[in-house]
């Protein structure tokens, strides 16, 4: 197992390494590419006061640099192993532990990895909520289905996730927060933000005091991420509960199904001791699939709920030709990503005892 | 000096209407040097001239402390930290925390002492000396000393500190000095119109808060909530705000000097990035303003839900910015079509402004005739804007070598080539963009072929440097009084510079350095005024129009005043209150 | 004693017959043919100008002179492919005849169509063609980029709520009307998915049939590069991509398949995985046959299946990418697009229901309509059902 | 038979399928006294299993129905009971082991945990550590090695032989009185399922349990049976003890399985088949003997003696000498497929499916291949067509070596040999027509002038194979099992190669088709010369066809000779032990 997790991290380095070329490279084309001049996005000064700063950013990124010298200065900065670099850029001796610096941000002037020390949470809060939320909706319902199949619940659910699907998510988030957070109709979820301001003070859980009743923190997130959570969630219930039905009734009518049948178990029994666990090893599989599109779909969600995480730092990032940070963003949720396959793939070893890696 | 932030760019920072103010009190100047103004006899003996509005609000008699002011922004901000950010947002979370030696009286335009007393200009207009109050102090209580402003001059003119705009603007100033303890003298390199302003206009940073960050440039540069100043709030933690906190809140300074304490009890800002979600929260009663375009506007004032709880405005702040059409007319190095000004002006005949007034700002924007306002001195009354004249336009282009030779409908010019050009414009303006598509069918009229081209904003500045564009639509902002130099001056015609169309007349460029030398004021109008006449025969520029502000406030916000500077929505000092009666924030 | 049903039937007329046999995939085929023809007829379904008319006696068809050299071809294209439907001439050659013939088409209308550059929609509304014998508007009087200025539209009109001029669904922020758009727009609905999908389709066919058919290194280096696109967030490459590449439809198209394409080939590896060991295929390759007709008439058919479910899935999220590039405001900027359409309705504060109706629910039909058809052919496909076919999963 | 413990009265299954209903059982009465077995043998699709779960009542509710009959069980009506009553039979009173021994165990329970929750079903009185220790006992009754310790095993951990067993103890944990096992070792190898058999009936003496035991194979009914039933489409057409069913059959249909029993059919006599060319003459002469042959069938099926006589007739004589260069000469072949394991995926192992093999196969002969399962043969059979790179030795075909020759240059080469699968499904292509299958080998090989002479070729072929010219146009699954593997068949021999290798061909057939198709082999081979390396595990097969024997063992082969000998007289002890696992039909 521990050489295969190793294998597993070693094969991420070559996907990783493409990430960043090929992120690198689709900057370096475009027009305009990463130079310095996009980042002197002020319009306030002089052309020597432009100049003087141009000459400043040059220097510091080397952006004047050839496309391909830039991106290996990138990469010695950013792995652990590689050559040091004192302030001015020099290149300095060979080392293994020089540690991992993700850059500069140009627009925020910032390490990047301050900045994503801030967002990632947020980001992953809202997926790790979703998921699951999506997981058990789609087991629920798919489960449903397949007891009940060709039943008009049947039909109707897999009609109706389908349509779900085709719901543009900011069509969705709009109207969810048109209907459901505006006074005019229903003010039931707050429009913005993922958490009230007095929630910092507030206890974490919920309790009756003097004042009346206390929200909590706990409460208070879950109220303000109720609707981001539907939004992202619902594209996703189509495909897992599609899924569920069908392996659920592969394993309703498997050999080992009608085993447990014939030594008198009850159906239900049938269904929650043996079908159940086999039918959620394929959900397994496909639980990291879902993380990149998680991601994307967060970047309208984020936007439409106002939502301060990696969605929204990204289309920034883009849209400002935030190089170290567009550069950061993209490894790191492919890293992410590549984990949560990682993760997955364990998961479906403890659940699956057939399979096992070394 | 944020004259000349374009005023697009605001567009994507700013979309509630306060920041009028906020620019305001930062910025500008005027010519009006009211020398040896003073401490001035007061109704109430002891309130200072800075405070006598505010003074009177409260006085009103359903005035009451308390209550929050609730506000939103439309973008997260990277940091408030003084100098190192660079939005309008932050600067106008800054201005509840940071004061400066003088203000700007609403009602007369006049500049008045707000942490300093008076001040003496000498004779040739190089040494400006401030008496500063011996009352003020910063919120943590430290006094506030001429030290403080010296030291808020150095710490930005460190090369280290990341303030290179700041640094550009105060270049003029050769020297600070301190005086004593509450004096305060500044010198100049030039004589310059603007001196006043930039002098009695800097924030004042606390040295003992600021001084330590001089040794460790980098962590002030990277820092995202270092702000602690003399003003009527403050941060409640002035060294650890951050972006992820969600939103930007300010407490009441127990502290304040000044002559009349502000009402609210805190003053906060949500972000709320989606326009919808904005307007949403402010229906909720969750912020107290919302700022509407115009299409927007006309719909919302017929809603009655909005019009049951806010009352709305319509005003014309006088610095607003103008919109305008920039004719590249150098490209590579070579003169473009545009260069010929009779395509120019051709051009400015097609452009039927009043139309574009009416269809897509739907009336709520004046004509703008030239970058200096109707209302200002520097403006001559007698230019009077283009009328729309297809025939003109038709026969001064045919002058100019044009027709349609093909019968395809487009002109051609002499060498055969179809009148056609990119107009670039910034994407995110819905606006705009409907202009865009209008100017393209009034163009279509004359054979002249319009590509839209929205481009992002670095792309776009990008091409600005490069002057690589056919026509662009941007806008600037005015002040009270506007310089030239930056924009029409032959000498800014350089890569990088802010003369990106290649405007050079030799003429105007001696108008130019003329009136930015005269510091009396009767002697500039003039020169100013002859400037505008030779770019209204040029046209550089299509002059398009002036927006106005279109602002919903939330009905329990109270003394809403127009000034001359606009509405007094969160002026400072703070003349808005809500009465006991409809607090609605207890804490 | 075995008596064998004879069902001359070809495995795929089965499963089109299978896919065919549900309600849902009716819907959606009725639906998307209904785009086809507004798609091909859009102008004559929705324009300024008159269809016909008779003016001084002299007859002219204004529509046809204005016709502009992309409505020509897409009109002359479907021809060619009817006519090469009607001919019955096998399906490879099909597929081919029509490609020939549209290029052809494509070539002689850039040579022979020149319509004005300039178009003044509100000129066919002046003297030249009202005060005339008789004339044929198209059912919708209105061009998607005739902004109706002589009416002095300030759009946002709602459906019927207009004076003089009827617009069925209103009009949109610029004083167009929002039919036509609609109409107008099935070209980028239709041609987003169409060609997205088939780009991205055509590069995961070829990486993963490579990597499943040679399998070891090519593989591994494949699989790298399947998840350099997978793990990026497709959205945030198509944002980086059209940010910085700019933003014209074939662009987007373009963009939208090349980032795409990572699941087709991991979709195909697998089958080719799979197929590899079948038996037919092993006879094949002991028969001495050439690896292409190995890698195409053997394995590709066998494996195209479960692609075909997800091409279908595919384009219906091609058409999702372009409504959420829009929404980011990476549109399109004048072409009528529903996208771009909706977005103006969900970025507007003021709820302008028929702007968010209309497109919105046009999308939703679109996506919903490939979502049918492609649900459809997954169950016409299930490996439970076609076991006897020989491809057992 | 009042000592009837099961007994079934004109029971009727009807099963919906599609749109029509499926009589699977139609009417059938048979009782099972106690302690005894009855077997019920019939081609498949006759209903055994159906029969089978219509006892149990397992057949999915929605689709079954049962129009008439009883079911006692000890005088109770199973088909009255409700599902709570049906519960408490299965599994207590009644028990049933599946075919799939791979499949019928949850894969992710360990079998002590599977068996365990049977016993506490039906004793729910029993605490854990009681259910564990008699668990355990019954792992140690069915001969489980270790019993405690495998306890915990998931059944991926045993050996198809071992579940099976796991399977048997879970059936037999509650002591039932009924024991249905449908084709309980038809997946298994012969050796194991000797073992599995004698197991079954050990433990019917221990317990005294009733069996019904469903087999389509004679040999074991033979073994097993005290009852037969004989079963085709849904009716029982004959019953009786089992000595008196196998020695006179009374109903045609019962004679015709019999008869196409390997052990039973008459080997055709032939003359020598490397002689002449076939000469148009023959084709007449084949129908003769095909005729003659189905005579003879018949009539050996009554005697069943005939065998041994015909393999008489299969002298070495018959043989081309051995001194003619063999058509394929093997020498030292070695297939290892290597184990990867570790960071790099280095090869740690080999897995030496063919180990150091050599062999001759001299032109016209038919050799065997026999050994158990994974021993190897199939790998050597597609590593002499070179579907799978040998590690190493040397394969000659005419004197031609194939090791090393790339694609390109082994292209012509694989005219001269081909193979045919056993699986009838996946063996063709399914979205080609048949014609497609054929022709298109030809074309690339240059058979044939042009496509119309291919399509007739191919015709040709297929009648040869006793199909329809019709067929032609057809797909792959417009056919049955045994129509597809003749045209399988078909498919290898249309290169006219000199040399076959026929996978398991039959193995997925029943015995009726096998006859069929073992026939035709014998008369190809007699046309064309063939030489033929037959892979089998059917011994009975192997007796009936081959002129050789080779018997593999773990990647080597151990035992070589003619058939005669090698299955008359094995030498080596494994042969030994595989010969005398065949379950023989010995009456
Ligand atoms: N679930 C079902 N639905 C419809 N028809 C079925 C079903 N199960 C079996 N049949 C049909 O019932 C008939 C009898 O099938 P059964 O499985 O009893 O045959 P069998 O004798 O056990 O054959 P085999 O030796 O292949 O196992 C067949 O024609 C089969 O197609
Ligand atoms: N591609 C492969 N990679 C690794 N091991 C293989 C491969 N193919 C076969 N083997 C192994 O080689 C051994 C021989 O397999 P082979 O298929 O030749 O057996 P067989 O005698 O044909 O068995 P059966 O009677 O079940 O068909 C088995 O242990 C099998 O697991
Ligand atoms: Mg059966
Ligand atoms: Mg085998
Ligand atoms: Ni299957």
């Amino acid at each position: 197992m521990l050489t295969y997790l190793l294998r597993r991290v070693l094969l991420m380095i070559p996907t990783l390494l493409g990430i960043t070329v090929l992120v690198f490279s689709v900057m370096a084309m475009s027009p305009g590419g990463i130079s310095a001049q996009t980042l002197i996005g002020g319009m306030d000064m002089k052309p020597q006061e432009k100049q003087a700063l141009l000459d400043y950013y040059n220097k510091r990124y080397g952006l004047d640099q050839p496309a391909p010298v830039q991106y290996l200065r990138w990469l010695n900065n950013v792995s652990p192993i590689g050559f040091v670099t004192d302030a001015q850029g020099r290149r300095g001796e060979f080392s293994f532990s020089k540690g991992m610096d993700l850059g500069t941000s140009f627009q925020y002037g910032r390490p990047v990895s301050a900045i994503l020390a801030e967002r990632i949470p947020i980001t992953l809060l809202l997926n790790l909520v979703t998921l699951p939320f999506t997981y058990i909706i789609a087991i629920m319902v798919g489960m449903k289905a397949a007891t009940q199949r060709g039943s008009a619940f049947d039909v109707g659910a897999g009609v109706s996730m389908l349509a779900l699907w085709s719901i543009p998510t900011m069509l969705a988030g709009v109207l969810l927060l048109g209907f459901f957070a505006n006074i005019q109709y229903f003010q039931w979820f707050p429009t913005a933000g993922i958490s009230s301001r007095e929630a910092q003070d507030m206890p974490f859980l919920p309790h009756w005091d003097e004042g009346g009743f206390i929200r909590g923190f706990l409460l208070d997130r879950i109220w303000h991420l109720i609707l981001p959570v539907i939004c992202l969630s619902y594209g996703g219930f189509a495909a897992l509960t599609k899924l569920t039905r069908t392996s659920i009734l592969e394993n309703l009518h498997a050999d080992y199904a009608r085993t447990a049948r014939a030594k008198g178990l009850a159906e239900n029994d049938v269904l929650w001791k043996h079908v159940f666990r086999n039918s959620l090893l394929p959900l397994i599989t496909v639980s990291a699939g879902l993380l990149p599109s998680l991601l994307a779909g967060s970047l309208i969600v984020e936007n439409i709920f106002s939502i301060n995480g990696m969605g929204q730092l990204a289309v920034e990032a883009v849209k400002g030709r935030d190089r170290e940070l567009v550069l950061s963003i993209t490894w790191i949720s492919g890293f992410l990503t590549l984990i949560g396959y990682l993760i997955a793939d364990s998961c479906y070893t403890l659940a699956d005892p057939r399979v096992s890696y070394d | 000096d944020r004259q000349w932030l374009k005023l697009s760019e605001m567009q994507i920072a700013l979309s509630e209407q306060a920041k009028d103010m906020r620019e305001l009190r930062g910025a500008i100047a005027s010519g009006a040097i009211a020398a040896n103004a003073s401490t001035n006899s007061t109704k109430s003996g002891e309130v200072a001239q800075a405070f006598q509005r505010a003074y009177a609000a409260s006085r009103q008699p359903d005035y009451a402390q308390g209550d929050w002011s609730v506000e939103a922004f439309g973008t997260n901000l990277k940091t408030i930290t003084p100098l190192v950010s660079s939005d309008a947002y932050a600067s106008n979370v800054q201005s509840y925390v940071l004061e400066s030696l003088i203000t700007r009286n609403p009602d007369t335009l006049e500049w008045e002492g707000l942490v300093a007393k008076d001040w003496t200009i000498s004779e040739d207009g190089l040494v400006i000396s401030f008496r500063m109050r011996e009352d003020v102090s910063f919120s943590d209580g430290q006094p506030l000393t001429a030290d403080d402003v010296v030291f808020s001059f150095d710490f930005i003119m460190t090369d280290a500190i990341q303030a290179p705009r700041e640094r550009a603007y105060l270049e003029k100033i050769k020297s600070v000095k301190a005086n004593g303890k509450y004096e305060v003298v500044f010198t100049f390199k030039e004589p310059y119109f603007e001196a006043l302003s930039l002098a009695g206009g800097i924030g004042i940073m606390p040295k003992h808060f600021y001084e330590p960050y001089l040794k460790e440039p980098q962590k002030f540069n990277e820092s995202k909530g270092l702000l602690l100043g003399s003003g009527p709030y403050r941060l409640a933690d002035p060294k650890n705000w951050t972006p992820d906190k969600g939103n930007i809140e300010l407490v009441r300074n127990e502290r304040y000097w000044g002559d009349v304490q502000p009402s609210y009890h805190r003053i906060l800002w949500k972000i709320i990035q989606n326009d919808s979600a904005r307007l949403t929260t402010f229906r909720n009663g969750d912020i107290d303003s919302y700022s509407a375009r115009p299409v927007e506007y006309q719909e919302l004032k017929k809603d009655p839900q909005i019009q049951a709880k806010s009352q709305n405005f319509e005003y014309m702040p006088p610095v607003v910015g103008y919109s305008y059409i920039g004719w590249n007319q150098e490209r590579g190095g070579k003169p473009t079509r545009f260069a010929d000004k009779r395509v120019r002006q051709a051009m400015t005949y097609l452009t039927d402004v009043s139309r574009v007034i009416k269809d897509v700002m739907l009336d709520y924007a004046e004509p703008a005739v030239s970058p200096f306002s109707n209302a200002s001195k520097q403006h001559d009354a007698a230019l009077q804007p283009y009328q729309v004249d297809l025939d003109k336009a038709k026969a001064l282009l045919k002058d100019a070598g044009y027709q349609d030779k093909n019968a395809d409908g487009v002109l051609e010019d002499k060498a055969g080539q179809p009148f056609e050009f990119k107009l670039t414009y910034f994407q995110a303006n819905e606006d705009t963009k409907r202009m865009v598509l209008l100017l393209k069918d009034l163009y279509a009229r004359a054979g002249v072929k319009l590509i839209p081209t929205p481009q992002e904003w670095p792309v776009m500045l990008e091409n600005l440097d490069k002057k690589d564009f056919d026509a662009i639509t941007l806008g600037w902002t005015s002040g009270i009084e506007t310089d030239l130099y930056q924009i029409f001056h032959s000498s800014q015609a350089v890569s990088k510079g802010d003369n990106y169309v290649s405007y050079k007349n030799p003429a105007l460029d001696k108008l130019i350095d003329d009136a930015r030398r005269t510091v009396d004021e009767s002697k500039r109008m003039p020169l100013w005024q002859q400037a505008e006449r030779i770019l209204y025969e040029d046209q550089p520029y299509t002059f398009l129009m002036r927006r106005k502000s279109l602002l919903f406030v939330d009905k329990r916000i109270h003394n809403l005043q127009m000034t001359k500077l606009g509405l007094n929505f969160g002026s400072l000092p703070l003349e808005n209150y809500v009465p006991l009666a409809q607090q609605k924030y207890t804490q | 004693m075995t008596k064998p049903v004879v069902s001359r039937e070809s495995f795929s007329a089965r499963i089109w017959r299978k896919t065919l046999a549900g309600v849902g995939v009716k819907f959606g085929l009725i639906w998307i043919a209904l785009l086809i023809f507004c798609a091909v007829f859009a102008p004559f379904l929705a324009n300024s100008m008159p269809l016909l008319m008779s003016k001084d006696g002299v007859i002219s068809a204004p529509v046809l002179e204005y016709l502009s050299v992309e409505d020509a071809w897409i009109l002359t294209s479907f021809f060619i492919a009817l006519a090469v439907y009607r001919l019955k001439i096998d399906g490879g050659k099909q597929i081919l005849w029509f490609l020939l013939g549209s290029a052809l088409a494509a070539l002689l209308v850039n040579s022979f169509v020149k319509p004005p550059v300039l178009v003044i929609y509100d000129d066919f509304r002046s003297a030249a063609y009202t005060q005339v014998d008789w004339k044929i508007m198209p059912p919708i009087p209105y061009a998607p980029v005739d902004y109706l200025r002589d009416l002095g539209s300030k759009g946002l009109e709602a459906p019927f709520a207009t004076d003089g001029h009827t617009h069925l669904m209103g009009t949109e922020e610029n004083g167009a009307d929002v039919l036509s758009r609609m109409i107008h727009a099935c070209r980028i609905s239709l041609s987003i998915g169409l060609i997205a999908s088939g780009i991205a389709l055509a590069i995961g066919i070829v990486v993963g049939g490579l990597m499943g058919y040679f399998s070891g290194i090519v593989d591994m280096l494949g699989m790298r590069l399947v998840e350099i696109f997978e793990d990026i967030p497709t959205l945030f490459l198509l944002l980086t991509f059209v940010a910085f590449f700019g933003r014209s439809l074939y662009m987007m198209m373009v963009i939208i398949g090349v980032t795409g394409w990572s699941g087709y080939a991991r979709y195909v590896r697998q089958e080719f995985l799979k197929l590899r060991k079948q038996d037919y295929v092993q006879a094949a390759v002991a028969s001495g046959l050439p690896l292409t007709s190995i890698l195409f008439r053997h394995m590709l058919p066998n494996g195209v299946a479960p692609l075909l479910v997800a091409v279908s899935f595919g384009v219906a999220g091609a058409i999702l990418s372009e409504a959420t590039l829009s929404f980011l405001g990476l549109g399109v900027v004048d072409a009528p697009s529903w996208g771009a359409m909706l977005d103006q309705a969900v970025k507007s504060s003021t709820f302008n229901w028929w702007m968010a109706v209309f497109p919105g629910g046009s999308i939703f039909m679109t996506v919903f309509a490939y979502n049918l058809i492609g649900e459809a052919f997954r169950d016409a496909i299930d490996p439970r059902l076609s076991d006897k076919a020989g491809i057992k999963s | 038979m009042s000592q009837a413990l099961l007994e079934v009265r004109n029971l009727r299954t009807y099963l919906r399928s599609g749109g029509g209903e499926v009589r699977a059982v139609d009417d059938i009465s048979f009782s099972i006294p106690k302690g005894e077995t009855f077997c019920l043998v019939g081609e498949s699709g006759s209903g055994k299993s159906v029969s089978a779960l219509s006892v149990i009542r397992l057949l999915p509710d929605g689709v079954s129905s049962h129009p008439s009959g009883e079911i006692l069980l000890n005088g109770q009506d199973l088909l009255k009971l409700d599902d709570q009553g049906i519960r408490a039979v299965r599994g207590l009173k009644i028990a049933m082991i599946f075919q799939e021994p791979m499949t019928s165990l949850n894969p992710v329970m360990s079998i002590g945990e599977q068996i365990t929750e049977a016993l506490q079903l039906h004793h729910p009185d029993m605490d854990d550590a009681e259910a564990t220790e008699r668990t355990i006992k019954a792992l140690e009754q069915v001969q489980i090695p270790n019993a405690s310790s495998r306890f915990r095993d998931y059944p991926h951990q045993l050996s198809g032989g071992q579940r099976q067993r796991v399977m048997i103890a879970m059936a037999l944990a509650c002591e039932p009185h009924l024991l249905i096992a449908d084709e309980p070792t038809t997946a298994l190898d012969v050796t194991v399922q000797a073992e599995i058999l004698r197991l079954m009936r050990k433990l019917q003496d221990d317990t005294g349990m009733s069996m019904l035991f469903i087999t389509h194979d004679f040999g074991v009914v033979a073994q097993m049976a005290h009852w037969v039933g004989v079963m085709q489409q849904g009716k029982l057409v004959e019953v009786g003890a089992c000595k008196a069913v196998l020695r006179n059959p009374q109903h045609p249909y019962t004679q015709k399985l019999l008869a196409s029993v390997p052990e039973n059919l008459a080997k055709p006599v032939v003359e020598p088949p490397h002689t002449e060319d076939p000469d148009p003459a023959d084709d007449e002469s084949l129908s003769d003997s095909d005729k003659k042959l189905l005579s003879v069938l018949t009539r050996a099926g009554l005697r069943g003696q005939a065998k041994q006589t015909v393999s008489l007739a299969n002298t070495p004589g018959a043989l081309p000498s051995a001194d003619d260069q063999p058509l394929l000469q093997i020498r030292d072949l070695k297939v290892w497929f290597p184990i990867k394991k570790g960071l790099f995926r280095q090869t740690v192992d080999y897995v030496k499916a063919v180990d150091e093999v050599s062999l001759d196969i001299p032109q016209g002969e038919i050799v065997a291949l026999v050994g158990e399962s994974g021993c190897g043969k199939t790998t050597l059979g597609r590593a002499v067509l070179q579907l799978e790179p040998p590690t190493a030795g040397s394969i000659r075909i005419d004197g031609q070596e194939l090791t090393g020759l790339s694609a390109r240059e082994l292209r012509p080469l694989r005219r001269k040999m081909q193979i045919a699968f056993q699986d009838p499904q996946s063996s063709l292509n399914p979205r080609l027509l048949v014609e497609t299958t054929l022709t298109e080998p030809m074309k690339v090989h240059g058979i044939g002038a042009n496509q119309e002479e291919r399509i007739e070729l191919a015709g040709q072929l297929l009648e040869d194979m006793q199909l329809s010219r019709e067929s032609l146009w057809r797909y792959p699954h417009e056919f049955s099992g045994g129509q597809r593997q003749r045209i399988g068949l078909a498919r290898a021999l249309a290169l006219n190669p000199e040399f076959v290798v026929c996978d398991e061909i039959t193995s997925a057939l029943d015995v009726s088709v096998q006859a069929e198709i073992l026939q035709l082999l014998l008369d190809i081979r007699r046309r064309r010369n063939l030489t033929l390396l037959f892979i089998t595990h059917n011994i009975g097969v192997v007796e009936y066809l081959s002129d050789r024997t080779v018997v593999m063992y773990k990647g080597k082969i151990v035992e070589e000779g003619l058939t005669a000998k090698v299955c008359g007289a094995p030498e080596h002890p494994y042969t030994q032990r595989l010969l005398s696992a065949v379950p023989r039909l010995v009456v």
